[in-house]
């Protein structure tokens, strides 16, 4: 039907219309939304129906399943070729099931059960009224400090919906990257933007904090997804369609000629241009990038400290997934438009982060800058707009995001009578006091400042050079001084913990259970492997290189 | 025979390890080892002596190569040495008076609990002049000078608890190091210009080269001479040097060590003769030195001091004579040998005085001790009477024949030259005869020392007095033996060449100037030291201008130290505040720098949601802006 | 396959780096023999590589080749010249040295808890810095070398940090606020170095898309690779940066003495002896040979930098009132003699250079771990509080004294040979810098006589008295090093027969010939 | 009437809402203006689907609704307890991390 059939049928609006015809779905290669999904579902009716008591257990073993299964597809479909020979686009044009979305999947899926882990974490304050609890609040909807949150506390009560919560997200962070729309961006990006806000209010310390980083995070999110709405919206007028490979095609001026309907909108370039530059700012927002930062530090700080590892890690291998794919597959065509754009904000955001790091006396908000200036690393792979370009990405994405959850999940083991003691100068001498526990965050430290044999130099080494071959030499400058701007500060905690004496009233460092413990360690071991031998995964990276159109 | 040639070396060397490194279990025989090592290589070096005289002229130098020691590229340098009659001269005259001084100790430091330490150092110097003397190459040569020039600091210093003995062997040690860059300098120049600094290929090719190159060379040559032998401008450091123990003075400060730098001149004759410009220049060091000795010598008081301006100013006279080419070359080695005689012999005397004295050193506090230290009395007497050049001894001949060549020289030069040395011969004359009568004759002046006890002067034992003696017969027949029949001449004279010049004036009234010359400086001195009627006063009168910066060794020090040692402190101290605060400071000041921007751009995280927005809002602006203006450009 | 003697020689420290760690806390002796012994097997197979070399073979000899990140084009491979083979035996012979010096050390304060193993951790991090600086004395894989040159710098840090002297004017906690001052001081450098570094690194693989010395050799040769000028200039830039930061190069300097000085005296000599010697190595392996016409380039830039080098960390010296910092100067100084060794291109200057490394690693390991016992002995380390030395410790003051002679280069001790030798090359290529150079013997011969003047001359000090004199252990770190300047002073053959072959491959990548005496040219 | 005129409409409502995101200070206000933000993205999207004649941007529209429906319950969820813990909306009152 041509689109001059489709406007006088519009304008007349009558005649039959023509039968509409079942949307053809490949449920099994949407399975790993799909488990997840479905697990999300159930596990609001556990909530609804399971006694409180057993809720915690069933929701944990529920998460850790659907993660499990979900990842399980994920090996599949990329057994079967789906990530090389076999890439489609699925879902009506909806989904795309390429390289980069079963890496990306796969990669959000560990994190996220590795963050999963850290949530289900319940023996890091010391026992009160013979109930173990987590990081979550008793009872969301007391007002802290009243009465009323007292009886939960006493109750025993716990948050359990985090986790269908949590399920909820990962199902729309599973979407992002693959998503092959526009309308399927924005929705997937609400789908985990949603739970995400409610999860950063759901701290059972510091409430009014976390209460507010949420506000804070709400606000902001929901401002940025407006403009990234408008984008749409111009995005459409100029494309007449939302579907990436229509967009890809007029962008290019491949079928500039063909519809004379859409002559007027798609001879005006500045829908175009001000739509992609909108879309963009939706995406850099939920990267992070300088200078859509700003909510950052203060949701990083407040929200649940598992909740800042699985945001800091999935979010943004998610967030980048679906940029990569907006500017390798919907804007090449008009790279010389965005190129030099992302390079004033690549440089802004590597220095920006670094240098306002320095300063910084809350380890949270410390980490909530370095993933700042690594946002900005990771964009260097992206200007780059070539395959190299992307599978530095991926790798990187990877290697930082467990790097991100095991450096978190340190951060909540120390603690004092307030909680967390994130404090920096509370980790003065902790060396001393608990030399593994130091040794360990030290890994992650010298992972995130990029000293060889850790993950992090693989990762910025794979990243900087695809920027030099894509012809971003200045760009690696730029990067190498960041890098020296940052190790300092990483560097500061490593001399804060080894070579300052203990302080008397200190913080404790509690010994987790074996869920924690398993979080941290595969931080190490991912740090450790790919900093060593990091062929295998390189290989992954770049076999899952190439954007399916 | 060749083979001996590395004994020589390796006795004393030897010793030096074994006292060194032995440890206490060898102080009691140190000495005697140290000593009978320092025999043994004299003694070796007699028996290539007799051997070398067995043989024809042309025959007589021996070579022994050892091994390779530098083989980078073309830079090729042997551990070998060279035994010709100009080294086997030094050898003999080092190992001669070395082993009468290493007995001589054997008493002088009897009382000393670091004897055995002072032996090895002493074995050491050995081995590092005689490393030095038979050396065939530059480079080798400045090993050994290197080396003396370590033992040399190690015996100034040997006092080393006395902070103005620590001083005086630094000081030693950095104004030589001064020379050893022309050394150095020197043997880079070789190594550029002929591929090469082993002495038979460099001096064989002087020809193939420049003039202004070999000019350089030579003047680096002599900036090393002049420092090791204390030559103006680098003389400084041999008066200091005083604070070693006697023997020290009287080997390495007077002897052999000292004259390293006539040796390095005539060495490398063949390079002078060929650049007249540096020859010059080394004739005007040598007689500035000459009389600038003289005049230092003069005003001291302290009675090794007097005898050190002596030295200078007699290597002075080397210094000229070398400088003269080959008409000195040999009178300069000539004077060299008897210096060493009647010199060692001096400073022992000057040992032995000081012995008696309670260590006492001020000529102002002697007086009359011809009665109390007869052998003491007549072996300096000899000594002062060759030193002076009293006509048949040792010193007659030999300053006679280095007048007699700077006369020679011819024109303007040989007469100024001529007069100069004539006016040191009276100066010296002069000083000598001082040294002599304010400490053997006149009233007593001794004063009590530090502790209150008067000195009871006494003559010293055998082991000092014995090698006093055999220096005293040294010092009286040795020139004479050398000249008649010029058999010092024809001796060295294969090696060094000769060229007898055109003396302007016959070598009679030559004798007679000097002789006048002589009788002049012992007359003055005499009515100003000898007389009863005006006794030495103990307290030294201020005396003349002249005097007075002569007795600051003519202002040297002053100059060095307001411009080089206070300058020099100025300037570190200046820079170790630029390092801090500059280069330093740049560094810390670029972090501080990022640190204060990154407090600034910190404020912009204000807390305030709404201003976050404002962020986004503007830099969505920006964004599409600059998209925008992407397309328009 | 042959037994990979080379993975061999730098695998064994690092396995003795990780036993020595896990011995558990109360057995600090073990631990200590554990790391001497792995030290000494480790100079075992450091001279059986010396054995195996043929120095006239092959170029790159030993070679292992492995695959290792094939998509970063980075090969495992190792291989040792001449230049290689003399600086680990270097380091593998002054390991157990340390190793012995240091051997109280890290014994921890009475307060401390039981938990944390500062012994342990001393050795173990000696033990890892041996095993990175061998490997990346052997890699022959331009990214391989650079994830060493950068690794090394962490446990470095740790010992900087982490084991400070404690001799020290002041209270504890001005002490380590100096000391952790000096050790993120001695880390930034080095890491923006090795960044910069990495940048050029990148660069490298862009142009010539390869990491691997000898491939890119090739394909420079046969022409396949023709780098840009500019290009060329920029990348030989970020390496030599970061080289002539960790060699260190005025005005790149400044670390040094602070990490010196704050360090024990056994980790300062681990600083300046081993580690720097990576720097100068790296100039001459890889600057050289990957940017031949980049390092000609900026040879007057680069001439000049060293001679005031020379000049100004001499005169530094003379200024410190801190035995270790002095030393630290001194040593710049002495680094600025290698690189001008190195940039004067000729064979002279580049064997004299490579001899300086080793000779300069013997002859500060002399006079730094003495003053460490000096300064053990007395509790400080400024050159005021002490006088009089040689009277109450007269070994002390007599190895202190050779150490500093050879510091100052006199000859008969092998500092000499290789600083004429540099003089020489200099002075044949560039007479100018050659004279200016020379000069340096003079201020070396006053930073190092006034210090022995102030410390060991001289009344005795109420404090010094008393003071024993070296113990067996410590003179069994001194002798064998004074033995070996001894030796390599009066025959140094043994090297310069080794490096010789190797300078010459080197000498042909800049495609420079040693300058013809003028006597010869003119014929 | 033009379409172009709507999408004039669209843009200037919202530059308000965008504004009011920015000067208003009860966080329910600033989430109205997001709202009013949305819808004026719904309009464009109409418009331009009258423009293009085909139904995409209807659609859209429709999801958008949806989408801000949903944003209301966990925007007002979280605003209440913010209110009900501080007894106060101003979303400058909500400055505690900052730095």
């Amino acid at each position: 039907m041509s689109a001059t059939a489709v406007h006088s049928l519009w304008t007349t609006a009558a005649g039959p219309i023509d039968k509409i015809q079942a949307p053809d779905i490949e449920y099994a290669q949407l399975a790993p939304v799909l488990i997840v999904v479905g697990a999300a579902v159930v596990g609001l009716l556990v909530e609804a129906f399971m006694p409180r008591k057993a809720r915690y257990h069933a929701q944990v073993f529920l998460t850790v399943l659907a993660i499990v299964a979900s990842f399980a597809a994920v090996l599949g479909l990329a057994e079967a070729g789906y990530g090389t020979t076999k890439v489609r686009i699925a879902a009506m044009g909806a989904i795309a099931i390429d390289g980069p979305t079963l890496f990306l999947q796969g990669t959000i899926l560990l994190a996220s059960l590795v963050a999963v882990f850290t949530f289900a974490e319940r023996k890091l304050d010391p026992e009160t009224h013979g109930t173990k609890i987590d990081s979550f609040v008793a009872q969301a909807a007391a007002v802290p400090g009243s009465e009323n949150e007292k009886q939960a506390v006493k109750a025993g009560f716990t948050t359990t919906e985090v986790y269908p919560l949590t399920l909820f997200a990962i199902a729309g962070l599973l979407v992002f990257p693959a998503a092959n729309d526009l309308l399927t961006l924005f929705i997937s990006l609400e789908v985990f933007s949603l739970p995400l806000y409610l999860l950063c209010a759901l701290a059972r310390r510091k409430r009014l904090m976390s209460q507010e980083a949420a506000v804070k995070y709400f606000l902001l999110g929901a401002f940025s997804s407006a403009f990234l709405l408008f984008g749409i919206a111009l995005m459409y007028g100029y494309a007449g369609s939302v579907a990436y490979a229509r967009i890809a095609d007029v962008v290019d001026g491949s079928i500039r000629t063909i519809d004379p309907v859409l002559a007027d909108t798609m001879g005006n370039d500045a829908l175009l241009l001000i739509g992609s530059a909108m879309i963009l700012m939706g995406l850099l927002f939920k990267v992070g990038a300088v200078p859509f930062h700003m909510w950052t530090p203060d949701v990083y700080q407040g929200a649940p400290t598992p909740v800042t590892g699985f945001m800091a890690a999935a979010t943004k291998v998610a967030a980048f997934g679906a940029l990569l794919r907006l500017l390798y597959v919907v804007l090449p065509g008009m790279s010389w438009d965005w190129r030099p754009v992302m390079w004033g904000i690549t440089i802004a955001t590597m220095l920006g982060g670094a240098i306002v790091a320095i300063t910084q006396t809350d380890i949270k908000r410390l980490l909530a800058y370095s993933s700042i200036a690594h946002a900005g690393f990771i964009l260097a792979g992206v200007i780059a707009v070539t395959p190299e370009g992307v599978s530095s990405v991926l790798f990187y994405l990877g290697a930082y995001s467990f790097v991100t959850i095991g450096a978190f999940a340190v951060v909540t083991l120390v603690r004092d009578a307030g909680g967390e003691a994130t404090h920096l100068s509370k980790w003065a001498g902790l060396g001393r006091r608990s030399p593994l526990v130091a040794a360990v965050f030290a890994v992650f430290l010298l992972a995130f400042a990029g000293i060889p044999l850790t993950s992090g130099f693989s990762g910025k080494f794979a990243v900087f050079k695809a920027a030099a071959e894509g012809g971003a030499g200045a760009l690696v400058v730029v990067g190498v001084i960041s890098s020296a701007i940052a190790a300092f500060f990483y560097i500061r905690v490593i001399v804060l913990m080894f070579f300052s004496e203990p302080k008397a009233d200190g913080p404790t460092v509690a010994v987790p259970s074996v869920m924690t413990k398993m979080a941290i360690g595969m931080g190490v071991v991912v740090t450790v492997v790919l900093g060593v031998a990091p062929q295998y995964f390189l290989n992954l990276a770049s076999q899952a290189g190439v954007f399916v159109r | 025979m060749e083979n001996l040639i590395a004994l020589l070396i390796a006795a004393p060397l030897l010793g030096a390890a074994v006292l060194l490194c032995g440890g206490r279990r060898f102080d009691r025989v140190g000495h005697l080892l140290g000593t009978a090592l320092a025999a043994t290589s004299f003694v070796i070096g007699a028996a290539l002596f007799a051997n070398m005289l067995t043989k024809s002229v042309d025959d007589r130098a021996l070579h022994q190569k050892l091994f390779n020691w530098i083989d980078v590229g073309g830079f090729q340098a042997d551990i070998a040495f060279q035994l010709d009659q100009l080294s086997i001269t030094f050898v003999l005259l080092i190992s001669g008076v070395g082993t009468l001084i290493h007995v001589y100790s054997i008493g002088y430091m009897e009382h000393d609990e670091r004897r055995r330490r002072f032996f090895g150092y002493l074995n050491l110097f050995l081995a590092a002049m005689l490393l030095l003397v038979l050396a065939d190459n530059y480079l080798l040569l400045y090993f050994g000078w290197e080396g003396v020039g370590l033992a040399s600091y190690l015996l100034i210093g040997f006092w080393q608890h006395k902070p103005s003995a620590a001083t005086a062997a630094k000081k030693a040690f950095l104004v030589n190091r001064v020379g050893d860059i022309g050394l150095s300098i020197a043997i880079m120049l070789m190594f550029t210009t002929f591929g090469t600094f082993a002495f038979g290929p460099v001096l064989g090719s002087v020809g193939e080269t420049s003039e202004g190159m070999l000019t350089a060379i030579g003047l680096m040559l002599l900036l090393a001479a002049c420092g090791k032998s204390a030559q103006v401008p680098l003389q400084s450091w041999l008066g200091d040097a005083m604070e070693g123990p006697t023997p020290v003075s009287a080997l390495i400060h007077a002897a052999t060590m000292v004259t390293a730098g006539v040796y390095l001149i005539v060495r490398s004759g063949a390079i002078f003769n060929a650049a007249p410009d540096a020859q010059l220049v080394v004739v005007i060091v040598g007689a500035v030195t000459l009389m600038f000795g003289a005049i230092v010598g003069c005003a001291k008081d302290d009675i090794k001091k007097a005898l050190a301006g002596s030295t200078m100013s007699q290597i002075g006279y080397m210094i000229l004579a070398a400088g003269l080419g080959p008409i000195g070359y040999v009178f300069a080695i000539m004077h060299l040998v008897t210096h060493g005689f009647f010199k060692a012999g001096l400073f022992l005397g000057a040992g032995s005085v000081m012995h008696g004295m309670n260590d006492e050193v001020d000529m102002r506090k002697y007086g009359g001790l011809r009665k109390y230290m007869p052998v003491t009395f007549v072996t300096f007497g000899l000594g002062y009477l060759a030193i002076i050049g009293f006509p048949g001894l040792s010193g007659f001949f030999s300053k006679d024949m280095i007048i007699e060549a700077a006369f020679a020289k011819g024109g303007t030069e040989g007469w100024i030259l001529g007069s100069i040395t004539l006016l040191g011969a009276a100066i010296t004359a002069f000083y000598m005869t001082r040294v002599m009568l304010m400490t053997f004759f006149g009233e007593k002046r001794w004063q009590p020392d530090a502790e209150g006890h008067l000195p009871h002067p006494h003559e010293s034992p055998k082991s000092m007095t014995i090698p006093m003696i055999i220096l005293a017969f040294g010092s009286v027949f040795a020139g004479g033996f050398f000249s008649i029949g010029d058999r010092f001449l024809n001796w060295l004279e294969p090696v060094t060449g000769w060229d007898h010049g055109h003396a302007p004036i016959s070598a009679t009234t030559v004798t007679a100037a000097t002789v006048v010359a002589l009788l002049l400086g012992v007359s003055i001195a005499w009515v100003m030291y000898g007389r009863k009627a005006r006794p030495v006063p103990v307290v030294a009168p201020r005396g003349s201008v002249l005097t007075r910066a002569a007795r600051r060794d003519l202002l040297q020090d002053d100059f060095n130290h307001v411009v080089l040692v206070r300058g020099g402190e100025h300037l570190t101290r200046s820079l170790v505040y630029v390092d801090h605060t500059l280069v330093d400071g740049v560094v810390n000041g670029t972090a501080a720098s990022v640190g204060g921007l990154s407090g600034r751009l910190r404020k912009l995280q204000n807390g305030y949601a709404r201003s976050y927005a404002v962020s986004m809002f503007g830099g969505t602006a920006v964004l599409i802006a600059a998209t925008l203006l992407m397309r328009a450009v | 396959m042959s037994f990979p003697l080379l993975t061999a020689t730098a695998v064994l420290p690092a396995v003795g780096a990780i036993v020595t760690a896990a011995v558990p806390a109360a057995r600090r002796t073990t631990a200590k023999w554990m790391a001497l012994g792995f030290s000494l097997a480790t100079f075992a197979l450091a001279v059986l590589v010396v054995a195996r070399f043929e120095p006239n073979g092959d170029r790159y000899q030993l070679v292992e080749s492995h695959s290792w990140i094939k998509d970063f084009g980075v090969r495992y491979e190792l291989g040792v010249d001449g230049i290689g083979v003399v600086l680990i035996a270097l380091t593998a012979l002054l390991v157990p040295f340390v190793i012995l010096a240091g051997w109280h050390d890290a014994d921890p304060l009475e307060n401390s808890s039981s938990r944390w193993r500062p012994t342990q951790g001393f050795f173990a991090l000696i033990l890892m810095v041996e095993a990175m600086v061998i490997l990346s004395f052997e890699a022959t894989d331009v990214f391989l070398f650079y994830i060493l040159f950068e690794a090394m710098l962490i446990p470095m840090y740790f010992l900087i940090g982490g084991f400070g002297d404690r001799a020290h004017s002041g209270s504890d906690a001005a002490a380590a606020t100096q000391r952790s001052y000096a050790a993120v001081k001695f880390l930034l450098y080095n890491l923006v170095g090795g960044l910069i570094m990495l940048a050029a690194v990148i660069g490298l693989y862009v142009v010539a898309g390869s990491f691997s010395l000898n491939e890119i050799a090739e394909a420079r040769a046969s022409g396949e690779l023709d780098m840009a000028t500019n290009t060329e200039r920029l990348l030989f830039l970020g390496f030599f940066f970061a080289f002539a930061i960790k060699a260190p190069l005025w005005p790149l300097h400044t670390w040094l003495p602070n990490a010196m000085g704050e360090a024990t005296a056994p980790v300062a000599v681990l600083i300046t002896a081993v580690v720097d010697k990576v720097g100068t190595f790296a100039m001459l392996r890889f600057c050289l040979q990957l940017f031949p016409e980049a390092s000609k380039w900026a040879t007057p830039v680069i001439v000049v930098l060293a001679l005031i080098s020379i000049v100004y960390g001499a005169l530094l010296a003379v200024g410190q009132r801190d035995i270790k910092r002095l030393i630290a100067y001194a040593s710049i100084s002495h680094f600025g003699f290698i690189i001008l060794g190195i940039f004067a291109m000729t064979s002279q200057g580049q064997s004299g250079a490579t001899l300086y490394m080793v000779n300069h690693g013997i002859s500060t390991a002399a006079l730094m771990l003495v003053a460490g016992f000096l300064i053990t002995r007395r509790g400080s380390r400024l050159i005021a509080d002490y006088g009089g030395v040689q009277k109450v410790a007269p070994v002390l003051a007599g190895t202190f004294l050779v150490g500093g002679l050879s510091t100052l280069s006199l000859p008969g001790l092998s500092p000499f040979v290789s600083e004429f030798l540099v003089l020489v090359g200099t002075f044949a290529r560039y007479p100018v810098a050659g004279i200016i150079a020379t000069s340096g013997i003079v201020l070396a011969a006053l930073y190092v006589l006034v210090l022995y003047q102030r410390t060991m001359t001289g009344p005795v000090k109420d404090e010094v008295r008393g003071m024993p004199d070296l113990r067996p252990r410590e003179l069994a770190v001194i002798t064998p090093l004074i033995a070996l300047l001894l030796f390599f002073g009066v025959f140094p053959k043994p090297l310069t027969d080794i490096v010789n072959p190797a300078v010459e491959h080197t000498m042909s990548d800049v495609e420079k010939k040693d300058p013809r005496p003028d006597v010869e040219a003119a014929k | 009437m033009s379409p172009v005129n709507y999408l004039y409409l669209a843009a200037l409502l919202f530059t308000i809402g965008a504004t009011g995101v920015l000067l208003r200070r009860n966080a329910i206000v600033v989430f109205m203006c997001i709202e009013l933000m949305l819808n004026a993205c719904n309009l464009a999207l109409v418009a331009f689907s009258r423009m293009h004649g085909n139904l995409d941007g209807q659609i859209i529209a429709f999801f958008t609704m949806v989408v801000a429906a949903a944003e209301v319950v966990v925007g007002l969820a979280i605003i209440v307890s913010l209110f009900r813990s501080r007894h106060s909306a101003s979303v400058d009152d909500a400055s505690l991390m900052k730095l």
